[in-house]
């Protein structure tokens, strides 16, 4: 969230906070994975009553340090050290030293309840009425974090929104039955939340901060960083570059620090494309609200909070162009999934199977792939969006979040379909490569394809030339051109909405 | 077959069911062939009221266990079985019997006491392989062993009479033993696959079924052809006809016969009429010798089992005989 | 070096490693006699389980609880119809054949319309179906032994150069296989809907075609593989499909087919064939009775499979 | 008030065992008594405890093809060791829940596919049973013939010994805080790992007691049958597979439910007693098997669409 303002002691605040004592050390630490070193030499210390920013760009080892500190991975060299302690090392280790972790991908079991779930984080969850305490627990960190949340404990994660759970893990991860927890590492806390409650979890943060907790917070969105952290910590290729409060730096040096330029945004909406027929269209909602229509070659946002519709809408769009027991004789329409555990990569194959698996039809004759159309296509890919590995036939799981999510994004775009549509595709990107796919997209739309988008940042929505506002399910407000501002989205979310 | 009628009009108003646990082969096809020839013959001259037949879909005890305890609900006066196991159905046997039904057991007989059982020696059975063997062979040699389905008592019972058979003629030895499961392609790939390391076979002996296969496998493998004791099939028997035809092979073929449940049948129509049968009854096994081959095959259906079935008369010989 | 770590990478190595120890220490029972006698052998039976196999496999490359238990009953009824066609003539072959593989074709579509009609669980499905099917087969000709044509009897139990007529027919259609699975889209399709359904769909993979394809395919294999065994047996047997219920679920996975889905390779049904065949010869050689011989079994199975272990399974 | 998707997945397979108790009553309105209901039932209890412990390893995700030859190797040895010598036959039996929970820890450490593993075993199980028992024979515990025969007041012992157990497992796996960790496991393991729980010994855990209750399945077995044979209960392998997913559950994610899956069992082996009760030709039986099944889940099918359509309003 860019224009949240910081508070003017900052810098005073920053001075005792390091005479803190140390919450968790980690010191030179090296990760290699094959031929990847992941982390090289990296430092990170946190202490006691901060919240540490932590930021770099896709694949700069961000997680894999979480994963160092949180025990789940041992380094190959130096060392990490709890509380000033040297020579414990694990997941046991680091969880009696109070340090829990949110991490990037959702880690609920969805099978089970919400308080169930709670039991598994929290060990000393037991007894009779064990269900009965989980259950007052997370209500009450529930309640704390995002007043006027909404949901309803005793259901299953499964039936959860995407959003609903990470607020959970997050709540469940926060909460303590007897001692609170010392150190919250949070990977990415609010790509899948809106605005409304990545600001509550901020505001949460410093009041967790306030009592002596300490966070780690890693995101991509560089304005939550700098609004909410006393520290910030840039991490390049495994190691760190820069460590300084976040009162030195600004937007434009931050993304300096991780390596990139920034680019002035001389986003050019283009002209009304609106006018002949339809290229994909939809008639209102269950029933009420707005019908939907896209043109060759518009950009349409969805906006309106997390969790209101989009995601459905874009399935169902999807799967009425899609048959299911015939292929489609020219693919027309492509998806860029969002959660993309669930619906978006094949865990077993290689990055560039992930990738030539939308476009399969046109690197084949007679239905027998061509490699080496394959491997071409995928080297053209692997430099366009810069997907970093080593190999394209090294498999998926290997990159790093944001990376798979470029490999998702190369997917849709490889096809020759007209119509592109987007579920959110943007989180865990980092700031550089984003622009670099905002390009990308541009010209596309320019030469003709349409592009759907649902996103939960506001940045984007801003790029549409048409925009579509959520609520409950239906759409309720279009905006067109510059009537697209922050103000009137967040308007026509919240508001009756004056087209309903 | 079917006896003339001595209108015994006190058990027509009985119902007799046929529990089986096993329709996957062709002997049991036979069985229940026979079994419908002839109690559909005694239901339309109203000599009991219904005999129907039920039968499993896997062979298994457990099953059967529930199939008998659902023929009690029903209301049936008998129960004649083929048991899955000899012990495993003693409890449902047990509360037929106490819900006052006669039980009566056949070829797969069970031990529960207040049950009828209508026995083949198998025992005897595999013995007189070997005896045949001794006598056609005095010079004995290396047998080779096929044997049916491991943990079933049949298997077990003949496999002890060719065991005893052996040790009563030492001049043959068992160099090597396979489980044919009763099925001919299961059979043949247990021999095929320990034949090549096997030193002459002068005979091979069988429980039934696999004969052919087995021969087949001794075929495929260049043998020369061992005497192979038969198990009753129709195309056993064909294939033992042609080598007889071509040069004068010979051999046995010894089965217990499919037609037995009818026999069954008709004891317990006896009992149920009141008449006094002894709990355990014997019958012979069906023999077929080099001598008697034709006959045998002229009377058995293309693809079947050689058969004799049993009319009311020749089970009242069976039961009077064992008094 | 490097190669040899790639060979040792493959899955399916190991259940030929495995193969090779088995057939040695048979062999040397005999002191090298019985090699040929023994390699035919384990040929021309294992042919028989490839073929169902390769079937298998591709149901089970589908995903969690795709598994096609009505294999065996559709063995046993492809062999019943078309021998009692055929009825011992030889000029009736081709219709025997394009009879079976047109029934395997119906018993696919049958058992994809139950999954997805009444949305069961593949496994209950096949196994409800092999029921009815099985039905089928008693009802036809209530198990009667009918001898098949004398020239397809000879051509499957004859040999080309020494090789199994049967084993050349299971290689023809591995190779198909093979190229379908590792070439085509199709291939593609059916892994990535091992993986993951859902994504499969968002990526415009048509997903029940393609799962009703790969269950046809698998009972059109089922189908051939029974109208050979009973031509090469003599005729077929009502229970002559039981055997290949467990052993073309074995053989995939001991030939390190993922069975979570979305991973597959034919060479290693190959091996995994041929093994189960030799170790049961192995242990009828050295002269183990039943219970040892099945206990025999199941450890070597596992200790395979211990040794080719550590593929990553994907939860 | 809001039906929890727990609940859901538990009245679709209780509803069809009503409507299929309900047609085997209308056609044999004997079997409405307490013998009848005891005979329909009692060589369920058996049955359901497979079907529990199939459960508990499909609850983490894997899948037991054991269970048959296991249960029926428990038989075997109830029916000899533990009648004659009980010490030995417990002793016999420990073992075998620990060897279940070795393989366990050899799927997890070694990341094997759990169907090879308990493939491999079920030749183990029955090789073993075959040496126990070469033939059919044996004679159950008195105990458990005691226990599997006896006549409570007003309700058959095949309908307590049902309840008893749904109840029991009930709790353990979907009360309890420990069932939570098995659930969770099949849920998603990673996050059950970082949460600092120790996943091989809850995988060892589960599967020592999905071996506890196959155990029970045979000692109860052989109380009923009075004595036991190497292939008694080979059947059990699919059938407890079949009686876990029409009770509601599922291959994969850790979702199951104990009392669907006693529902499961129960409505299995009334499906096969109805077919009796409908006199079908012997070719058809067989097929008729299928057929109930196929109608059995169909009517799972209906039922379910009409709940989405009651949930959606
Ligand atoms: N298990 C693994 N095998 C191989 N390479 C790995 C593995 N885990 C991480 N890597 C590599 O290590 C590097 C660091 O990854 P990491 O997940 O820490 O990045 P990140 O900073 O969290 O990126 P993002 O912002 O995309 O989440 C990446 O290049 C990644 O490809
Ligand atoms: N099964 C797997 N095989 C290979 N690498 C894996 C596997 N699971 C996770 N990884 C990699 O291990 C690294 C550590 O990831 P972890 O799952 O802890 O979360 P993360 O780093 O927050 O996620 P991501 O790397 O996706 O941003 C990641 O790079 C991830 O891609
Ligand atoms: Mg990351
Ligand atoms: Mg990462």
């Amino acid at each position: 969230m860019p224009g949240v303002c910081r508070t003017t002691n900052d810098v005073s605040r920053m001075n005792d906070v390091t005479a803190r004592p140390e919450v968790v050390a980690a010191r030179g630490i090296k990760v290699t994975f094959g031929a990847v070193k992941a982390l090289d030499g990296a430092d990170l210390v946190i202490h006691a009553g901060e919240c540490v920013g932590l930021v770099g760009h896709n694949g700069a080892g961000k997680s894999t340090i979480v994963n160092v500190i949180n025990g789940g991975l041992t380094p190959h060299a130096g060392d990490i050290s709890y509380g000033g302690n040297v020579g414990q090392h694990g997941i046991s280790a680091a969880r009696a030293n109070g340090v829990r972790c949110v991490f990037q991908e959702l880690s609920l079991c969805p099978n089970l309840i919400v308080n169930e779930n709670a039991r598994i984080m929290h060990a000393e969850l037991a007894g009779w009425n064990w269900r009965a305490k989980a259950l007052a627990l997370v209500e009450r960190q529930l309640r704390e974090i995002f007043p006027g949340h909404g949901i309803d404990c005793d259901s299953t994660v499964d039936d959860l929104s995407i959003a609903e759970r990470q607020m959970v893990e997050i709540a469940i991860s926060f909460a303590g039955l007897h001692d609170r927890p010392k150190l919250v590492i949070l990977d990415e806390p609010t790509s899948s939340l809106d605005a409304g409650l990545a600001a509550q979890l901020m505001a949460y943060i410093r009041r967790f901060v306030g009592e002596g907790g300490s966070v780690l917070l890693i995101s991509h969105i560089l304005g939550e960083i700098l609004s909410t952290s006393d520290r910030i910590v840039v991490m390049k290729d495994g190691r760190v570059v820069a460590d300084r409060p976040a009162s030195e730096f600004s937007t434009r040096t931050l993304v300096e620090a991780m390596g990139n330029v920034v680019r002035e945004k001389e986003w050019l909406r283009s002209s009304d494309k609106r006018g002949g027929t339809a290229a994909l269209s939809m008639p209102a909602r269950r029933g009420h609200g707005l019908p939907f229509e896209a043109h060759r070659g518009e950009m349409i946002g969805l906006a309106g909070l997390g969790g209101h519709g989009q995601t459905e809408m874009l399935l169902d769009l999807y799967l009425s162009r899609n048959g299911n027991w015939w292929p489609a004789r020219k693919g027309e329409i492509a998806f860029v999934a969002g959660d993309r555990s669930l619906n978006g990569t094949f865990p077993l194959w290689s990055i560039l199977n992930n990738l030539s698996i939308a476009s399969l039809g046109n690197l084949s004759s007679r239905s027998i792939v061509d490699q080496g159309r394959e491997t071409s296509l995928g080297d053209g890919w692997k430099k366009r969006i810069e997907i970093r590995t080593p190999d394209m036939e090294n498999r998926i799981l290997s990159l790093s979040g944001g990376n798979q999510q470029k490999v998702l994004f190369a997917r849709a775009l490889a096809t020759t379909a007209g119509i592109v549509l987007m579920d959110d595709p943007m989180r865990g990107v980092d700031v550089g490569t984003k622009q670099e796919v905002y390009e990308i997209l541009r010209s596309e739309a320019a030469n003709g394809r349409t592009f759907i988008w649902y996103s939960t940042e506001m940045d984007e929505i801003r790029l549409c030339d048409r925009v579509y506002v959520f609520r409950e399910g239906s759409i309720v407000a279009e905006l067109v051109g510059n009537e697209i501002t922050e103000q009137n989205v967040l308007a026509a979310s919240f508001s009756g909405g004056e087209a309903a | 077959v079917a006896g003339p009628v001595s209108a015994l009009a006190d058990t027509s108003g009985k119902k007799i069911a046929l529990s089986n646990n096993y329709a996957g082969n062709s002997w049991r096809q036979a069985m229940l062939t026979s079994w419908d020839k002839i109690t559909k013959d005694a239901v339309s001259k109203k000599i009991v009221a219904a005999a129907d037949p039920f039968t499993t879909a896997e062979n298994q005890a457990t099953e059967q266990a529930a199939q008998i305890q659902n023929m009690i609900l029903q209301g049936y006066d008998a129960i004649v079985i083929n048991a899955a196991s000899p012990t495993a159905l003693n409890g449902a046997i047990k509360e037929a019997c106490s819900a006052g039904i006669t039980v009566v057991s056949f070829d797969g007989i069970v031990t529960e006491p207040c049950a009828w059982r209508i026995a083949v020696d198998f025992k005897a059975m595999g013995e007189s392989q070997v005896e045949y063997l001794a006598k056609k062979m005095p010079k004995g040699g290396n047998l080779l062993e096929i044997r049916g389905l491991a943990g079933v008592s049949v298997d077990d019972e003949i496999h002890a009479g060719i065991q005893a058979g052996v040790q009563k003629n030492p001049q043959f030895k068992v160099v090597g033993a396979v489980n044919g499961d009763w099925a001919q392609d299961v059979a043949q790939r247990a021999v095929a696959g320990i034949l090549p390391s096997l030193p002459e076979i002068a005979a091979v002996v069988t429980q039934g079924g696999d004969g052919y296969g087995a021969a087949q496998a001794f075929a495929a493998a260049k043998r020369p052809t061992p005497t192979i004791v038969m198990g009753n099939r129709e195309d056993e028997l064909v294939w033992w006809k042609s080598q007889k035809d071509k040069d004068g092979y010979e051999t046995m073929s010894v089965s217990i016969a499919p037609g037995v449940s009818t026999l069954a049948f008709w004891v317990a129509q006896q009992i149920l009429d009141g008449k006094q049968v002894k709990k355990d009854l014997v019958v012979p096994f069906l023999r077929i010798d080099q001598a008697n081959l034709e006959t045998n095959l002229a009377g058995t259906q293309k693809g079947g089992v050689a058969n004799v079935e049993y009319s009311l008369e020749d089970a009242q010989k069976v039961i009077s005989s064992t008094k | 070096m490097n190669s040899a770590r790639i060979l040792f990478s493959k899955p399916w190595i190991w259940s030929f490693a495995a193969t090779v120890i088995v057939w040695v220490v048979t062999v040397l029972f005999t002191g090298g006699a019985s090699s040929l006698g023994l390699s035919q052998a384990a040929l021309t039976f294992a042919a028989f389980s490839v073929i169902v196999g390769i079937g298998q496999m591709f149901v089970i490359t589908l995903g969690p609880g795709n598994i096609d238990l009505s294999v065996p009953a559709t063995m046993t009824l492809s062999g019943t119809l078309a021998l009692k066609l055929m009825d011992v003539q030889d000029s009736m072959i081709v219709v025997g054949l394009l009879v079976s593989i047109l029934l395997g074709f119906a018993i696919g579509i049958g058992n994809y319309v139950l999954i997805k009609l009444l949305r069961i669980p593949p496994i209950i499905a096949t196994l409800s179906m092999s029921f009815i099917i099985q039905s089928t087969a008693i009802w036809t000709n209530r198990g009667l032994r009918i001898k098949p044509p004398e020239v397809l009897a000879n051509f499957t139990t004859s040999s080309l150069f020494g090789i199994p007529n049967i084993a050349i027919v299971a290689l023809i259609l591995s190779g198909i296989a093979w190229v379908l699975l590792e070439k085509t889209i199709y291939g593609r399709w059916i892994s990535a809907i091992g993986q993951s359904t859902f994504a499969a769909r968002m990526t415009g993979i048509p997903v029940d075609g393609t799962r009703l394809v790969t269950y046809i395919l698998c009972a059109i294999l089922a189908s051939i593989c029974g109208y050979l065994l009973a031509s090469f047996s003599g005729g077929a047997a009502l229970n002559m499909g039981s055997e290949y219920l467990l052993m073309s679920i074995a053989v995939v996975v001991i030939g390190g087919t993922a069975v979570a889905g979305g991973n597959s390779n034919i060479p290693g049904i190959w091996g995994a064939s041929l093994f189960m065949f030799l170790v049961v010869s192995m242990l009828n050689t050295y002269g183990f009775g039943a219970g040892f011989r099945l206990i025999l079994t199941g450890i070597i199975i596992i200790a395979v499979i211990l040794v080719a272990g550590g593929r990553r399974a994907n939860r | 008030m809001k039906i929890s998707s727990g609940t859901i997945r538990l009245i679709i397979p209780a509803a069809s065992l009503a409507l299929l108790l309900a047609a085997v009553f209308y056609m044999q309105p004997r079997a409405m008594s307490y013998t009848g209901l005891n005979l329909l039932f009692n060589l369920a209890v058996p049955i359901a405890l497979a079907t529990v412990a199939q459960m508990l390893i499909m609850a983490v995700n894997d899948l037991d093809l054991s269970m048959g030859t296991f249960v029926s190797f428990c038989a075997c040895v109830a029916a000899t060791f533990l009648q004659s010598s009980p010490a030995i036959g417990v002793l016999i039996l420990l073992g075998a829940i620990a060897a279940y929970a070795a393989i366990g820890v050899v799927i997890h450490i070694r990341e094997l596919p759990s169907i090879v593993v308990t493939l491999g075993m079920s030749f183990v199980w029955g090789g073993l049973a075959v040496l126990i028992l070469p033939s059919p024979g044996g004679e159950a515990p008195g105990w458990t013939r005691w226990l599997m025969t006896s006549r409570p007041p007003f309700v058959p012992m095949a309908i307590v010994a049902s309840v008893v157990i749904a109840v029991v497992t009930h709790f353990l796996i979907m009360r309890s805080s420990v069932g939570v960790l098995i659930r969770g496991v099949g849920g998603n393991v990673r996050s059950v790992e970082r949460a600092g729980w120790s996943v091989i010994r809850i995988r060892a855990g589960t599967y020592a007691l999905a071996g506890f209750f196959a155990v029970l399945s045979g000692i109860a077995l052989v109380g009923l049958t009075t004595s036991a044979d190497a292939n008694i209960a080979l059947r059990y392998t699919l059938l407890s597979i079949a009686g876990v997913i029409l009770g509601g559950g599922e291959f994969v994610g850790g979702k199951v439910s104990p009392i669907g899956a006693v529902i499961g069992a129960l409505t299995l082996t009334l499906a096969g007693s109805f077919l009796s009760f409908m006199r079908i030709s012997p070719d058809w039986q067989i097929g008729a098997q299928g057929a109930i099944l196929i109608v059995v889940l169909a009517l799972r099918l209906f039922l379910n669409r009409l709940e989405k359509r009651e949930k959606s309003r």
